[in-house]
């Protein structure tokens, strides 16, 4: 997606390979979450070797990746779900609740109505988003109340507890297969599929374009409104998947579950540069921004920095992203301005 | 046809000043509707909330609502430039933090503590504004980060600690009452203040015609010789210095800097906005609407805790009443822009089944 | 109107339940938050004592621990004038002038759990006296890793009163009596069950040679049982603290936890209904001497600084674990 | 009749309005497959209206509507492409940020196994088009900063890739260069020799000569005349379209020049525009000639402030304008009433008094404070000096019609009495009783001593108007030629050379020759 602007003639191969992955924010991302996972194990060896460090180096974003991927589709489309962290919560809750009326539920359907429920949820987003033309983020933000009220409502103070779970179920949270956790597998295999998708499908490329121009799309005939409605049904699905993975990987689910994810999903999206205005950015880069600000908050305590000051660097790391963004892109422009006066 | 010289036309034409009359004007807005919606609630509750008619209600009421009522102001303003800041509960975190170890670690006086944190609130909007005005960085993506940056200084200066050991002349100020016993806290005074001076400064002066024109059309503004930078500029400044004076009063009311405090403030703030009326694609909005709106926000809450119905219930109906409000607005203009195509329709109807029924003249020169 | 009728009808059952004046006999327990099942015990024990006694309790309460959401709800119950307040306080002086001035307004206020300042309230209802729970929790530690290594405490919020004292309490037993045992670490885990969880995973990351983890709260200690259990530290690192026995028993049984200490939330929440009760009646004025009959736990006396204390933890193992349902 | 029954396309008395705007009174349209049918009228006819009622974009209130002998009504323009109806629009819709090829084939991609799309296929195609249109560019590309004549190459590509019936062009040779627009033609040619109706709307008449069979005349929205173009000539066809004799339309009174005003000296910014020079008399009309695309609207941005400049001066009655700062320049005396009405002129969604005391209202209101009355009070003699039509002040300016709204704009540069009123593309898409209007105005204001500069795309609107015209050729001044010595062929000529080299191919000359009326 780092395509040069400059004419292909102008460089050669080797320079626009070489530029193109400097100027490309996956891999700018990558580098500095692969220098923190280096410096915090020359710090203090447990963090990748130790035990379950590397498990937990690997397992420890899953949730947040799946929610990030969904968040970028519907970000594609320029539009944005602040209501994930209520639907994570919800389904969270309903996954416990299912084991607990109906305990001969096989873990396979759970998970399929984890995700349907959260498909649900984001249905409702993408019919008041798409079908009446109002803003997502007013939308959203009502939902996200809305949702969350809904589930503290009916969980009240009654908490889900690992007892009420069958243990097949939540070894799935620490399951490993080849030393890689079952819900990273799940995860990586989400981020593919969006990524596949957003990439190689004829959707997924009217989702771009959308987000790009939504009147050109218009003009082209897109189904627009069809399109942006998937995006929120496919990100709340997601957030339905990540509330199951939730369930599984911390056992008890109390009102309190996903709380505050989704200005971190969106700041994910944001660091792995997903233009927050829609029509470019990867699910990749997203994901890649996901581990970062998730092993952040892993690494800081032991690079000895008190934990109180992770948001800070996470604030930091967000404003540093932006900016980024920004004077690359700038610097493109100048350069296409000057191939221009040529 | 002909155009009249420049000089002698002056009372060619007449206008009139407005299309509608003054009844119609007031009453057939967004603002109105919320207003006619808060003095319908706060009568119900009136009549049928046990206790509402206490004299305590409204005192509590303002004084809970007094930060929210505050931010809203240059809140409304920041999104009818079409821009959002959601990093203003951060701000009021990190002055609430800024006060104490002004006070407390620093040992200066009050004032001066006082001062202290409204300059770091001024701080964090200019930095916002920069960014956002200057650097031309999309506001959603800016203020998240500086969310988690402000409020992680916050955080990060204080740790596990809360400074609680403020002078109780002016904790006490804080939840003082005007005149000594009335239901309205002194806030209050501080807030028409602002208040008055927002609306000038929004419906009153050129700096808010330039306002309303950013978030209508930018490009045409800047022609118009707005200075559209130094505007956004200004407006995220004002959001930093409202939030450290909320910041402020927030601290003093309980008497504890936290670096926690005030959080997730920043999305009721913007509920409150939208539910008032302003459009978050800018350009559209008032003050007295958005004023109604966290009135009404308040009302509703107040009434439902005195009803013991849970928390959960109020954010659902908040909730429901937001998402009303955006696609009421939505609905209403489709089924007017309907009901104009069906009379365009009804007076030049469609003449699907007439057929090369007459002579063609389009057809007489064509070339075949 | 009709519901204005049934809204002031409430207001009269509250009226007759009562014995003294306006809405006497009307309770309010206003938790930390809802949603914690400590609470949950805590307040199904004040039904049961109001059952008896013939008052009547609402729970209300913010759903997140932060001060400021409890204070609106103070405030509510001054307006609504109720007989008595019963509060685990977020923040000992946030909540202050609110608890205040609901006194002001003739509202009872009983603190329970977690305590304010003594000045803003008639009586605290503590579970067990500071001492006693720093104590039995660094000697059930100490045990469990014999006397020496390194071990670090989960925590709630970095402001919880009660926390920070017993955690302050703990240092000092430590450092008197246990000279082997190194505090390396003390984490906050927000009694949030995602945060807790993860800052013990961080916990075990950065200390390799950690022996042992002390929780003084129960999502705390539910979280990092639930991390250790499916860890390779399950039976190598040791835990205790402060747990509910619901919350626990997976935990006692697989092996992750042998001894964890708790007093009955139930009796707590039964003893801080009487106790505001009997100040709602007048029976005792909260000064110190003042005595009362709980019900089924018999009869206290009001401590120094205002204090009921209600006895010593009580420690649940395998053996005993199966005995308890809340 | 029968000839009828086997036109591609038949649009009889279509109507459409949006608001109070009557964009489209009755207009009919006939195009038979094979031939190529020109649609002219003047800006504002109405012309890309009832393109977009064809396409799906608009749905018109009232006639008749038939494709291959149907009656259609489409709800999107999804429905007329399906239905083989492809459609280059006046303004080109990319989609900045994906490749050149996903914005031809954005839509309706081809996908192989796995729903996959076929990068290569498109690739593969969009390289054969463009082959086909002889241009260069990099199909795997981002759309993002590609100039406006490439972007115009891509909706071309997009429109042939669709493989339609019928193909309208609205004004697809605007931003092109004499070798592209031949290369277009010859495609055009043989897409009609396959059987296929084309409409092509352009305001060259050298082009309509050339390339077209048929060409139908639309005046105000309503439907004039349909010619063979054998057997017509510009002179006609312009007489059509305006309606009366066309030296009615420039009131020119010869004016007394005063001092320089404006001079601009030796003004350059990078990849836009270099060396450009030139000043401006008081009471002189100063044309600014050339193309669409040729940097004019950007000299006078620069000189107004809007957009920065990298060196040069600019200086009004001698003392020097500040760069990059609108304000100073207005306070100066520069007024610049932009090219795009919606974009920059207007704020659309607010009301007439707000927009005409816009600029003004900085110097009535008292310490910054104003109020509704008072812009009312400053703003109505200049709505009534330039007879704006509303019913009242409050009305927004969306209600209104182009013309009228184009009377906003100037009311409101007007109101601060400028000593330089920059004035671009004067008469964009307004009907004829107001253009004339407009350029007595103009007229006049130069009577009365005012500097005028004028960006133009209408040649006879330079012709007719201004004193002096410099030409504009790729960001440089090609010619400054005097109102004797102007003719269509010498402007025309310079604007399509640049120094020592010519933009298009040694083609140019005879495409330009034919010469506007
Ligand atoms: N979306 C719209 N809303 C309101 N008015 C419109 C709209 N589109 C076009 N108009 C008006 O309709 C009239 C016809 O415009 P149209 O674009 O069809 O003219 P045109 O013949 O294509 O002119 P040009 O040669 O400048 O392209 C103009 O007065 C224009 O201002
Ligand atoms: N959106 C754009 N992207 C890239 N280049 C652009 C864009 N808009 C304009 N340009 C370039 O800027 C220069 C001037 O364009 P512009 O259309 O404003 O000129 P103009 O002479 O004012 O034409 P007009 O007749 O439309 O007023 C051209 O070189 C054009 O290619
Ligand atoms: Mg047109
Ligand atoms: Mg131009």
């Amino acid at each position: 997606m780092s395509e040069t602007l400059v004419k292909p003639s102008e460089a050669s191969p080797l320079q626009r390979a070489v530029g193109g992955a400097l100027r490309s924010r996956e891999i700018a991302v990558f580098a500095v979450l692969v220098v923190l996972i280096v410096v915090a194990t020359v710090k203090s060896n447990s963090f990748l070797f130790g035990g379950d460090g590397w498990r937990d180096l690997l397992v420890t974003p899953a949730i947040l990746l799946v929610l990030a991927a969904g968040q970028t589709m519907v970000i594609v489309t320029r539009n944005v779900d602040l209501s994930v962290g209520s639907t994570l919560g919800l389904t969270a809750y309903l996954t416990g609740r299912l084991f607990v009326d109906q305990p001969s539920l096989p873990i396979v359907v759970v998970f399929l109505i984890g995700i349907a429920f959260g498909g649900l949820l984001g249905l409702v987003n993408g019919i008041l988003v798409a079908g009446f033309r109002v803003p997502a983020l007013v939308i959203t933000l009502g939902t996200l109340y809305i949702y969350r009220g809904v589930f503290l409502e009916w969980a009240g103070s009654d908490r889900i507890n690992p007892s009420d779970m069958p243990s097949g179920f939540l070894s799935l949270g620490t399951k490993q297969i080849l030393t890689i956790p079952v819900l990273t597998i799940i995860a990586l295999l989400v981020i593919a599929a969006v990524g596949y998708y957003l990439h190689t499908a004829r959707g997924g490329r009217e989702m771009y374009a959308i987000g790009s121009d939504p009147d050109a799309a218009t003009l082209y005939g897109l189904a627009v409104t069809k399109r942006v409605v998937w995006a929120f049904v496919i990100c709340g699905a997601l957030a339905g998947l990540a509330g199951v993975f939730y369930a599984a990987r911390y056992g008890t689910i109390s009102s309190g579950a996903g709380r505050n994810l989704e200005l971190e999903a969106v700041a994910a999206a944001v660091i792995g540069g997903v233009a927050i205005f829609g029509g470019s950015g990867t699910v990749w880069g997203a994901a890649i921004g996901a581990f970062l600000l998730v092993t952040i908050d892993r690494v800081l305590p032991i690079l000895g920095i008190p934990d109180f000051w992770q948001r800070a660097v996470v604030g930091a790391l967000i404003i540093g992203a932006i900016v980024l963004d920004r004077v690359l892109s700038a610097r493109q422009e100048r350069a296409l301005i000057e191939a221009r006066d040529r | 046809m002909s155009m009249t010289t420049i000089d002698e036309a002056v009372n060619e034409r007449t206008y009139a000043d407005y299309s509608r009359p003054l009844l119609w004007r007031v009453f057939m807005t967004r603002e109105f509707a919320i207003i006619a919606l808060l003095v319908l609630v706060y009568f119900y509750a009136y009549g049928n909330v046990a206790n509402f008619d206490g004299p305590l209600t409204l005192y509590y009421l303002f004084l809970d609502m007094a930060p929210i009522m505050l931010i809203a102001l240059p809140m409304t303003l920041v999104i009818i430039t079409g821009e959002i800041d959601l990093s203003v509960a951060s701000i009021m975190g990190l002055t609430s933090v800024m006060l104490g170890i002004g006070y407390h670690d620093f040992g200066l006086s009050m004032p001066l503590a006082i001062v202290l944190a409204l300059v770091v609130g001024t701080v964090c909007g200019a930095i916002n504004g920069f960014l956002v005005a200057y650097v031309g960085l999309p506001s959603l993506a800016v203020t998240i980060g500086s969310m988690a940056l402000f409020r992680g200084i916050a955080v990060g200066l204080l740790g596990t600690e809360a400074i609680t050991d403020f002078d109780e002349k002016w904790t006490d100020l804080a939840t003082q009452r005007i005149g000594g016993d009335s239901s309205y806290p002194v806030i209050l005074i501080a807030f028409v203040v602002l208040a008055i001076a927002f609306a000038i400064l929004l419906h009153f002066s050129t700096f808010g015609r330039g306002v309303y024109e950013i978030g209508l059309n930018d490009q045409t503004a800047r022609f118009t010789g707005v200075k559209v930078e130094r505007t956004k500029f200004c407006l995220f400044l004002l959001a930093g210095v409202v939030s450290g004076f909320a910041g402020i009063f927030y601290t003093l009311r309980y008497g504890s800097a936290r670096g926690d405090n005030a959080e997730f403030y920043e999305l009721q703030v913007i509920a409150a906005v939208l539910l008032g009326g302003v459009s978050i694609f800018g350009g559209r909005g008032a003050l007295h609407g958005v004023i109604a709106g966290v009135l009404l926000i308040g009302v509703v809450s107040s009434a439902l805790r005195l009803e013991n119905v849970s928390t959960n219930i109020t954010n659902i109906v908040i909730g429901g009443l937001l998402v009303l409000s955006v696609i009421s607005g939505s609905v209403l203009s489709s089924v007017s822009n309907l009901r104009q195509r069906r009379a365009a329709r009804a007076r030049a109807p469609v003449k699907a089944s007439h057929r090369s029924g007459q002579p063609d003249d389009g057809e007489k020169a064509a070339s075949e | 109107a009709s519901i204005g009728l049934t809204a002031c009808g409430g207001d009269d059952d509250g009226g007759s339940g009562g014995s003294g004046g306006d809405g006497g006999g009307d309770i309010t327990f206003l938790p930390k938050n809802l949603g914690n099942p400590y609470f949950d015990a805590s307040t199904t024990g004040g039904e049961k004592a109001a059952d008896e006694f013939g008052g009547s309790i609402e729970e209300v309460g913010p759903d997140q621990a932060t001060p400021d959401s409890q204070v609106s709800f103070i405030n509510t119950a001054a307006q609504q004038g109720v007989g008595a307040l019963v509060v685990s306080a977020n923040d000992p002086t946030a909540i202050c002038d609110a608890l205040n001035e609901a006194r002001d307004a003739g509202v009872k206020v009983v603190t329970f759990d977690s305590d304010t300042d003594p000045e803003c309230r008639d009586v605290f209802v503590s579970q067990a006296d500071a001492e006693g729970i720093a104590k039995k929790q660094v000697e059930l530690i100490a045990e469990q890793i014999g006397e020496s290594g390194e071990i670090a405490i989960l925590s709630a919020a970095a402001n919880a009163t009660n926390q920070n004292e017993w955690i302050k309490l703990m240092e000092e037993d430590l450092a008197a009596n246990y000279p082997d045992i190194e505090l390396v670490d003390t984490v906050y885990g927000d009694d949030d069950d995602q945060k807790s969880f993860d800052q013990t995973a961080a916990l075990l990351s950065k200390h390799p040679n950690l022996k042992g983890i002390v929780s003084p709260t129960t999502v705390g200690i539910a979280a990092a049982a639930r991390y250790l259990s499916t860890s390779e530290y399950k039976g190598k690192v040791a835990l205790t603290g402060l747990g509910t026995p619901n919350q626990m028993r997976e935990f006692v049984k697989d092996g992750t936890v042998t001894e964890f200490a708790l007093w009955n939330p139930e009796d707590l929440g039964y003893l801080a209904a009487y106790t505001a009760n009997a100040l709602i009646e007048g029976d005792i004025s909260g000064e110190e001497g003042d005595s009362f009959e709980a019900g089924d736990l018999g009869s206290y006396k009001v401590g120094a600084d205002n204090v009921v204390v209600l006895g010593e933890p009580f420690v649940f193992s395998k053996k005993n674990i199966d005995d308890f349902d809340f | 009749m029968t000839n009828e029954a086997r036109a591609t396309l038949v649009l009889r008395d279509v109507a459409k309005s949006f608001g109070a705007v009557a964009a489209l009174r009755s207009a009919t349209l006939v195009v038979h497959p094979g031939t190529i049918h020109a649609l002219v009228g003047e800006n504002g006819a109405g012309k890309s209206t009832l393109v977009k009622i064809v396409a799906g974009v608009h749905r018109r209130d009232g006639g008749e509507f038939r494709f291959q002998g149907d009656d259609v009504d489409f709800d999107s323009t999804a429905e007329s492409k399906a239905a083989g109806i492809a459609v280059i629009y006046q303004e080109p819709t990319l989609f900045p940020d994906l490749s050149v090829t996903e914005n031809i084939f954005m839509g309706r991609m081809p996908h192989g196994r796995w729903r996959r799309i076929d990068r290569h296929a498109m690739v593969a195609e969009a390289e054969a088009i463009f082959a086909r249109l002889g241009v260069d560019i990099d199909p795997r590309r981002p759309a993002q900063g590609l100039s406006i004549a490439d972007q115009q190459i891509i909706e071309i590509a997009k429109a042939i890739s669709l493989d339609a019936s019928l193909l309208i062009m609205d004004e697809p040779t605007a931003a092109l260069s004499g070798v592209e627009v031949d290369r277009l033609f010859a495609v055009a040619r043989s897409l009609r020799d396959e059987g296929r109706a084309l409409v092509f709307i352009s305001h060259r008449f050298d082009e309509v000569f050339e390339l077209c069979d048929t060409v139908t005349v639309l005046r105000d929205g309503a439907y004039i005349d349909t010619l063979a173009v054998d057997e017509t000539s510009a002179d006609e066809m312009v007489a059509l379209m305006v309606g009366r004799e066309v030296g009615d339309l420039y009131p020119k009174t010869p004016a007394e020049f005063g001092d320089v005003v404006l001079d601009v000296s030796e003004l350059s910014s990078r990849g836009v525009f270099r060396d450009v020079s030139f000043q401006v008399r008081a009471g002189e009309i100063v044309g600014l000639a050339g193309l669409v695309g040729a940097g004019r609207s950007e000299i006078a941005r620069a000189v107004f402030g809007i957009d920065s400049y990298d060196s040069g001066r600019v200086r009004l009655a001698g003392k020097d304008v500040p760069r990059s700062n609108p304000r100073s320049a207005i306070a100066a005396g520069m007024a610049l009433v932009p090219e795009d009405r919606r974009q920059q002129g207007l704020v659309t969604e607010s009301s007439v008094t707000r927009n005409i005391a816009g600029v003004i209202r900085r110097q009535f209101a008292r310490a910054g404070v104003l109020t509704t009355g008072m812009e009312n009070t400053a703003a109505r003699p200049w709505a009534s000096k330039l007879e704006v039509k509303t019913g009242a002040l409050d009305m927004a300016a969306t209600t209104m019609s182009g013309g009228n709204q184009q009377k906003v704009v100037i009311a409101k540069w007007l109101a601060t009495e400028p000593t330089l009123l920059i004035i671009d593309e004067p008469t964009r898409g307004i009907d004829v009783g107001t253009k004339a209007e407009v350029h007595r105005l103009l007229s006049e204001l130069a009577g009365q001593g005012m500097a005028i500069l004028m960006i133009s795309s209408e040649l006879p609107e330079v012709l007719g108007m201004a004193d002096r015209v410099v030409v504009v050729c790729e960001g440089e001044i090609t010619a400054e030629i005097d109102r004797s010595d102007a003719t269509p062929e010498n402007v025309m000529h310079a604007a399509t050379h640049v120094h020592g080299h010519e933009a298009g191919a040694s083609t140019t000359d005879s495409l330009q020759e034919g010469a506007r009326a």
